[in-house]
């Protein structure tokens, strides 16, 4: 190399967290890492006791984790929605929250399909389904989707790192070994021609419009796992729509959530600006008022009707047993969001932050509210059953948040929180477009 | 015949292990591709030499 | 790294391809295989053929009085399955729940496996197993002690269920030994119905419904589909009368609760609980204003209906002048708080649609509300009304097989003497002539001394600690008993007491016979080991004849048999039938009843056959003549039925027992077994849904003005005990009644599923709760409905 | 081949219970016990269902013994990932125990709530496992795998084999299972629903007949007759 290289201040402060670890860092891994372990060690001791540990019983036989796996996934859905439309529409404010939404995508679908496994009676068997495959049933068509979208959001994650990769394997020479050869075999030695970047342009390009469909399709599909049934309010036609609205708006929230945390661990204050939390904060009012239409539309079309499976089920969420539950996920889900980010005061980080904590607490309820009360009145019921989760369902899924939690938080100890060279590349087409702007002042 | 490709155990796992292959097939294909993009061309005048023996490495590109 | 070509991609893509087909023809050849050749289910890794042989043993089942035929379906020597025989009459291949579970009591981990001795201190419960010589020859010594001090009659053996010969057995050795003191549990449950059946049609015996060709069925409380004594043949007969005919009968089910009976009737009549005699004489007074009774059968067969003159000229009260002038509608319906439009109604249907037939309960707690006998005796007075005595879907009169007589006994003059002393519970007293035996009385008694003291006890399919009223009083009772012995087969709450332990074997691994009972023609089925003895315990059967061997003398020849066994093998050689055929079948029976008509030589045995101080002129008496002569200062409204105010509902002040607790005995609670039956428990209370544990049927209304809602925890306090159980609301409940399973509260033994402990105790005991008076005449004991309060706990 | 099916007559059935502790004892379903059979994991085949409708005193409860409806059209089958449980030529919805991956789509799936599930592995004290039942069919389930009413299907390959014994054809009246056996109502007729003149067929078709949740379009092969 000629002569030393001079890092931008852009990459200092990216690349600084990769250097050297705080003491912070070290204290919030030991944390997630036990209740890591509780989780583990409560799930197996549900393999080897049985599902009987859990609350779940004859009616109620799914419960918990089935509203884990829907909420994982659910939250997959924030890197499409944040990289790759905002990518297609070019919204130039997107780029330096796209890794972290991808990588949102990437943990939350390894984690969604974890919970199916949880969930299952005989966890060894896990592969007869892509043993004894039958494709008559949705969770065939969950394994296709889910399968496809995994590749396709790791690639998705990883084309946009290459050029940073290659940025750390020629600078960060001070690195230990092995993450120098991680480097230089990640880069796919990356040389920066034009011709490569105009191929890389090319690829992320094509993947943001396929990823799209890709996500749609796999929480319409999820929602089908519940819709294909006959069970009162869950059999219903807007299932599919309102389970990708309710993914796309968690996935908003858990971006914000996640974003501020690393912007105020990392110190990115400067690149993940006012900019970013006052456009995503607007599109999260928004995806706030998109659920509360799906949900008034589903709420009041069942309620309107007289259908007398379905009157038992609505009469227990708004003011039977599963009121309480309901009526949080309502005030959660839109009146705390449309009370803070209403306001452009209201859409500052600390805002955005209690709007997005809410909202990720509203849908987790939301998942709840559905998996369970149709299944305390089933059709044939004589009797309303009553579901109690049991300490090791909430262990396995504060161990699950953990894991999704640690896995993100070793990634970026690993990669690059910000896609430098997109924001570099943002900076000067910023350049160039105030230079074009004064031309045009001076000339008008 | 649609019924049978629905309902017996096996077909769906064919399914789902062939869209995955090949989805996983055409990504590899994607990052190769951009792997095998050609370095921009020095500045300085090239002799021809060197004309021939890139066109030679990018050949099959070309076909 | 080369480049990849595109004709490399193909390659790539085409052995991707291959790659994929190559497992997918393995895995779809799978599932083609499995879906063509696939027998239902081979691939769930069972070996298809059977590689073990079965055999199929007939016996009689005694979980319940009904007593079926049953087919017991035995591998490798293991009963695995049990159902009904086919041949036999009563339940023709149908068998009920308890039947089906029989295997859980053969089974049971709950059962004692040796004799034992109580070495601690009374209920103390540790014990010491000792061998069954050693135990039999501590009894016998203790007997012939007793005899030799010619304190003979200070034994007293008391006993629940009895099957075929065993009471005769159980008679016979108490007599010989010189022992008044038999005190079976009848005064619970049957003795009313036998009462009332024998103060007016003169049978000393259980009355029996031909239902199949009933058209028009009324049962007055009690339980008649769940739990009456021939529950297996009315279950079947109500189906047939239903829908085994042209001609649909009508059931209608008389009592404060809608049991199954109630709901499965086509009329449930919601009533005060223990008034059924009020309502019966409205009926009869409705039936006898309109002239729509059968005034010939009334005329020629039956007395006392109209009023009359005996030899001294003094003039008696006729029924119908009793029912017409006390029983008005409109004071039957302030009594029992049915409305007097369907009083009328019922008694217009009963009398219209004959044969009619009036069923009495014979369920524990049916008629224990204090005039047990007169309230049987209103009821079995409709049955004569409308002349549905001994005709076809009417009442039968139960006939049993003549069997060999037993040999003459003659006890010595010690025996003599203790034989004619007073009985322990006072039955045949003059408070108690009629009585045969009032269970409820011994506890009280024997803590009094009256009327002397008892040194020697037996129990023998009986558990009074847990099911005799008046609370915990027979548990001290015991404490002033010697010695008491148990022919328990579980470790139950009398048992807990005993001194000593000879442990009774399950109904399947005994031999022994049933009478038929509850098809009218007489009858006999087998009883024999379907298993080798799962432990070492025995038949009481062959426990009391080695005593009686080893006691000797009138004991000795009167019960000359070495085992149970030839004893009933002795009996039954008196019926003309092969032994052999007996056994394939399991059963014998005579397969027809003959109804006899009013009047001809047979209706001698039919009315009036076991009167014994009352003329035998084949009268039904609705003035019931066995009573004048019985009674002291007979007045007329003395033996003609009539209704008092149950003597528990008024004994407590009602201000502090605002509710009423009522009994009815549940088709999932078996009879003559004390432990702990699983499934039984897992099937327990159907109506409310509830398993494993008890619960307070309260009606919702009362329920409002308690403020507990359904589930509540609460406690039920009666003037005797205090029992904590949840509360399930029910409107099939009188308003101010409230209802508890019988059967729970028994404390297990063994660790019943994952989380429970050891000895924990599955719901409550509501017999703990019930207050018992004796009736005067028949020594029933009056307990039901008893007054309770209840409070959230 | 036949179609099984099953008709109960409401009239004739007294609710006693009795085809739910023969089912018990003849499939070996485990006991539950106190604590798990209040967290409503009991494991009765043959449940009876009790529905209270009114107010005193005009109340009235259906009691509807409710086996497996072994559907035409079940909804559980669609949905079964590996295909474990299927409808086999008979129309006798069956379970394969040995690939159930134990995910309870199939349990959630069924508006009759027929089937359960084994939560735990099945326990009995140890002097209670002498009498269950031998056939290999009813081998008790292992832990994690979803069981229901088979129509005994053990009964159907006996049937089979003891006429096949005797030598002479298989004919649908040898195959009873253990619960219309024991109905102490005689409440209960089975047969083949394809024969026209078997009895289940002529009272199928009966105007008193009606099925459970007819309208989900199930098509359940267990009619029942209405009572009075």
């Amino acid at each position: 190399m000629s002569q030393p290289y001079r890092e931008s201040e852009l990459e200092r402060a990216v690349l600084n967290p990769l250097r050297q670890t705080t003491m912070q860092f070290y204290l919030v891994l030991g944390v997630l890492g036990l209740v890591f372990l509780w989780g583990a060690a409560s799930l197996i001791r549900q393999w080897l006791l049985g599902l009987g540990v859990t609350g779940l019983g004859r009616p109620v036989y799914w419960g918990i984790y089935l509203s884990n796996f829907v909420f994982f996934i659910g939250i997959s859905h924030a890197g499409t929605l944040i990289s790759a439309i905002l990518r297609v529409t070019q919204a130039e404010w997107r780029r330096p929250i796209t890794r972290v939404s991808e990588a949102i995508t990437f943990f939350a679908l390894v984690l969604g399909g974890l919970q199916i496994w949880i969930d299952m009676g005989r966890p060894e068997r896990v592969l007869y389904p892509l043993i004894w495959g039958r494709y008559q049933s949705p969770f065939l068509w969950d394994f296709t989707c889910i399968g496809i979208y995994l590749l396709s959001s790791t690639l998705y994650l990883y084309l946009p790192m290459i050029p940073d990769l290659a940025r750390m394997r020629d600078h960060m020479t001070d690195a230990p070994r092995w993450r120098r050869w991680l480097y230089q075999a990640m880069s796919l030695n990356w040389h920066g021609s034009h011709e490569q970047n105009r191929r890389l342009e090319k690829g992320i390009g094509i993947m943001a419009i396929l990823i799209i469909p890709i996500a749609v399709s796999v929480h319409t599909v999820v929602s089908w796992v519940f819709g294909m049934t006959m069970q009162p309010m869950w059999h219903s036609t807007i299932l599919g729509p309102y389970f990708v609205v309710g993914a796309i708006f968690s996935g908003i929230a858990m971006l914000f959530i996640f974003m501020t945390l690393i912007r105020k661990a990392w110190h990115l204050e400067k690149w993940i600006g006012a900019k970013q939390y006052n456009y995503l904060g607007l599109l999260l009012l928004v995806m706030s008022a998109f659920w509360g239409y799906f949900t008034l539309a589903e709420y009041l079309t069942t309620g309107y009707g007289s259908l007398v499976h379905e009157a038992h089920v609505i009469q227990a969420k708004l003011a039977g047993e599963y009121a309480p539950w309901f009526w949080a996920m309502v005030t959660c889900n839109l009146i705390f969001p449309f009370a803070i980010l209403l306001w452009r005061r209201g859409r500052t980080p600390t805002g955005t932050f209690i709007a997005a904590l809410c909202v990720a607490i509203g849908m987790w309820i939301e998942r709840f509210t559905i998996v369970a009360p149709s299944l305390t009145r089933p059709s044939l019921g004589f009797e309303r059953a009553i579901y109690a989760p049991t300490l090791t369902e909430v262990a396995i899924t504060l161990g699950s948040v953990a894991l999704f939690s640690l896995l993100f938080l070793l990634f970026f100890k690993i990669f690059p929180v910000v896609s430098v060279w997109e924001v570099e590349e943002g900076q000067v087409i910023e350049a160039v477009r105030r230079k074009a702007e004064e031309l045009a002042y001076q000339t008008g | 015949m649609g019924h049978w490709l629905m309902d017996t155990a096996g077909i769906g796992s064919i399914i789902v292990l062939a869209v995955g292959f090949s989805i996983l097939v055409a990504y590899v294909y994607m990052l190769r591709w951009i792997q095998a993009a050609p370095p921009d061309p020095v500045l300085v005048e090239a002799e021809a030499g060197d004309e021939e023996a890139f066109a030679a490495q990018v050949g099959g590109d070309k076909a | 790294m080369d480049k990849i070509s595109r004709r490399d991609f193909i390659k790539i893509g085409s052995t991707a391809t291959a790659v994929g087909a190559a497992v997918a023809a393995a895995s779809g050849t799978r599932a083609l295989l499995e879906q063509g050749g696939a027998t239902a289910t081979d691939h769930s890794g069972a070996t298809a053929a059977t590689s073990f042989t079965e055999t199929w043993v007939k016996t009689t089942c005694a979980l319940c009085p009904s007593g079926c035929g049953l087919d017991v379906r035995v591998v490798h020597g293991k009963a695995v399955k049990v159902e009904g025989n086919p041949l036999h009459p009563l339940n023709q291949g149908v068998c009920c729940l308890k039947g089906q579970a029989a295997p859980e009591v053969l089974y049971s981990p709950e059962r004692i496996q040796h004799s034992r001795l109580q070495t601690g201190g009374r209920g103390g419960g540790d014990w010491q197993e000792i061998p069954w010589d050693e135990a039999l020859k501590l009894v016998a010594d203790k007997l012939v002690e007793l005899r030799a001090s010619g304190q003979a009659h200070t034994v007293a053996f008391i006993h629940g269920e009895t099957r075929g010969q065993m009471r005769a057995l159980i008679n016979r050795f108490m007599a010989a030994y010189g022992s008044p003191n038999v005190i079976s549990q009848d005064s619970l449950d049957e003795q009313a119905a036998r009462l009332a059946m024998f103060l007016t049609q003169g049978i000393n015996g259980i009355p029996v419904y031909d239902l199949n060709n009933a058209s028009y069925v009324m049962t007055f409380g009690g339980n008649l589909l769940e739990a009456s004594r021939h529950v297996i043949s009315y279950l079947s007969s109500l189906a047939f009368m239903r829908r085994g005919r042209p001609q649909r009968g009508k059931l209608v089910a008389v009592h404060p609760r809608m049991s199954l009976t109630g709901t499965k009737a086509d009329e449930w009549v919601p009533i005060r609980p223990g008034t059924y005699g009020a309502l019966a004489l409205g009926m009869a007074g409705v039936i006898i204003n309109s002239g729509l009774y059968d005034a010939d059968f009334v005329r020629d067969f039956t007395f006392g209906f109209d009023d009359f003159e005996d030899e001294a000229g003094t003039l008696h009260m006729g029924f119908k002048r009793l029912v017409l002038e006390a029983y008005p509608l409109d004071r039957v319906e302030s009594i029992t708080g049915v409305p007097a439009a369907d009083i009328a109604r019922l008694a217009g249907e009963f009398a219209i649609n004959r044969p009619a037939v009036a069923v009495m309960p014979t369920e524990p707690g049916g008629l224990a509300s204090g005039n047990g006998s007169y309230t049987g005796m209103a009821i079995h007075a409709l049955n004569a009304l409308v002349g549905s005595i001994d005709v076809p879907g009417g009442v039968l009169v139960q006939r049993f097989p003549n069997l060999a007589d037993w040999p003459e006994v003659t006890p010595d003059t010690a025996g003599e003497a203790s034989l004619l002393q007073e009985r322990v519970d006072g039955a045949g007293s003059d408070v108690m002539p009629l009585a045969l035996s009032a269970y409820q009385n011994v506890a009280d008694r024997i803590l009094a001394d009256e009327p002397y003291p008892v040194n020697l006890l037996f129990f023998y399919n009986a558990n009074p600690v847990y099911d005799a009223p008046n609370g915990d009083r027979f548990a001290q009772a015991l404490k002033k008993v010697p010695f008491v012995v148990s022919f328990a087969s579980t470790l139950d709450e009398s048992a807990a007491h005993a001194d000593l332990i000879l442990p009774a074997s399950t109904f399947l691994e005994v031999w022994g016979d049933d009478y038929i009972e509850g098809t009218g023609y007489a009858g006999v089925s087998l009883r024999r080991p379907v298993v080798e003895p799962v432990h070492d315990t025995r038949n009481p059967g062959d426990v009391l004849l080695s005593l009686a061997a080893e006691v000797g003398g009138p004991l000795g020849d009167g019960l000359p048999w070495r085992d149970y066994k030839e004893l009933v093998e002795y009996r039954l050689s008196g019926l003309d039938m092969d032994w052999a055929k007996f056994e394939e079948n399991g059963t014998w029976s005579e397969m027809v009843y003959f109804n006899a008509a009013p009047g001809s030589p047979a209706w001698g045995n039919v009315v009036g056959r076991d009167r014994l101080n009352a003329p035998k002129d084949g009268r039904f008496d609705f003035f019931s003549r066995e009573l004048f002569a019985a009674m002291a200062t007979p007045h007329d409204n003395d033996c003609l039925p009539r209704f008092e105010l149950p003597v528990t509902g008024e004994s407590a002040d009602i201000g502090a027992y605002p509710f009423l607790l009522v009994t009815q005995t549940l088709i999932t609670q078996p009879r003559s077994w004390e432990g702990i039956v699983p499934s039984l428990q897992e099937a327990y209370g159907l109506q409310t849904n509830m398993k494993w544990s008890s619960w307070v049927e309260v009606n919702p209304r009362a329920a409002e003005a308690l403020g507990v809602k359904n589930g509540d925890l609460v406690w039920v306090e009666s003037a005797v005990g205090r029992l904590k159980a949840p509360v399930r609301l029910y409107e099939g409940i009188w308003p101010n009644a409230v209802y508890m399973p019988p059967g729970q509260g028994h404390r297990t033994l063994v660790k019943w599923g994952r989380d429970s402990e050891v000895s924990v105790v599955i719901g409550a005991n509501a017999n703990k709760l019930l207050v018992a008076d004796t009736e005067p005449l028949g020594g029933l004991a009056a307990l039901s409905p008893t007054r309770v309060r209840i409070y959230k706990a | 081949m036949a179609r099984w099916g099953m008709v109960i007559d409401l009239d004739k059935c007294f609710a006693c219970q009795s085809c739910t502790l023969a089912c018990r004892m003849e499939n070996n379903t485990p006991v539950a016990g106190p604590d798990q059979a209040s967290r409503g994991r009991a494991i009765l085949w043959n449940e009876v269902l009790p529905f209270v409708e009114g107010e005193y005193p005009e109340v009235t409860m259906a009691l509807i013994p409710r086996p497996c409806q072994h559907c035409d059209n079940p909804p559980c089958t669609k949905v079964c990932p590996v295909k474990a449980t299927y409808k086999d030529e008979e129309g006798i919805v069956c379970i394969d125990y040995g690939r159930c991956i134990g995910c309870r789509f199939c349990t959630v799936a069924c508006p009759y709530q027929v089937r359960y599930f084994n939560w735990y592995r099945p326990e009995w004290p140890e002097a209670l496992k002498e009498h269950l039942n031998p056939d290999p069919e009813v081998a008790p389930r292992p832990k994690g795998v979803v069981e229901k009413c088979t129509f005994c299907i053990q009964r159907l390959r006996k049937a089979r084999e003891g006429a096949e014994a005797e030598g002479r054809p298989f004919t649908a009246t040898d195959y009873t299972p253990a619960c219309v056996q024991t109905c102490t109502g005689r409440a209960r007729y089975f047969g083949d629903l394809d024969d026209p003149n078997s009895l289940v067929s002529q009272l199928a078709a009966s105007p008193r007949a009606f099925r459970l949740l007819e309208e989900m379009g199930t098509q359940p092969k267990v009619y029942y007759l209405k009572q009075g």
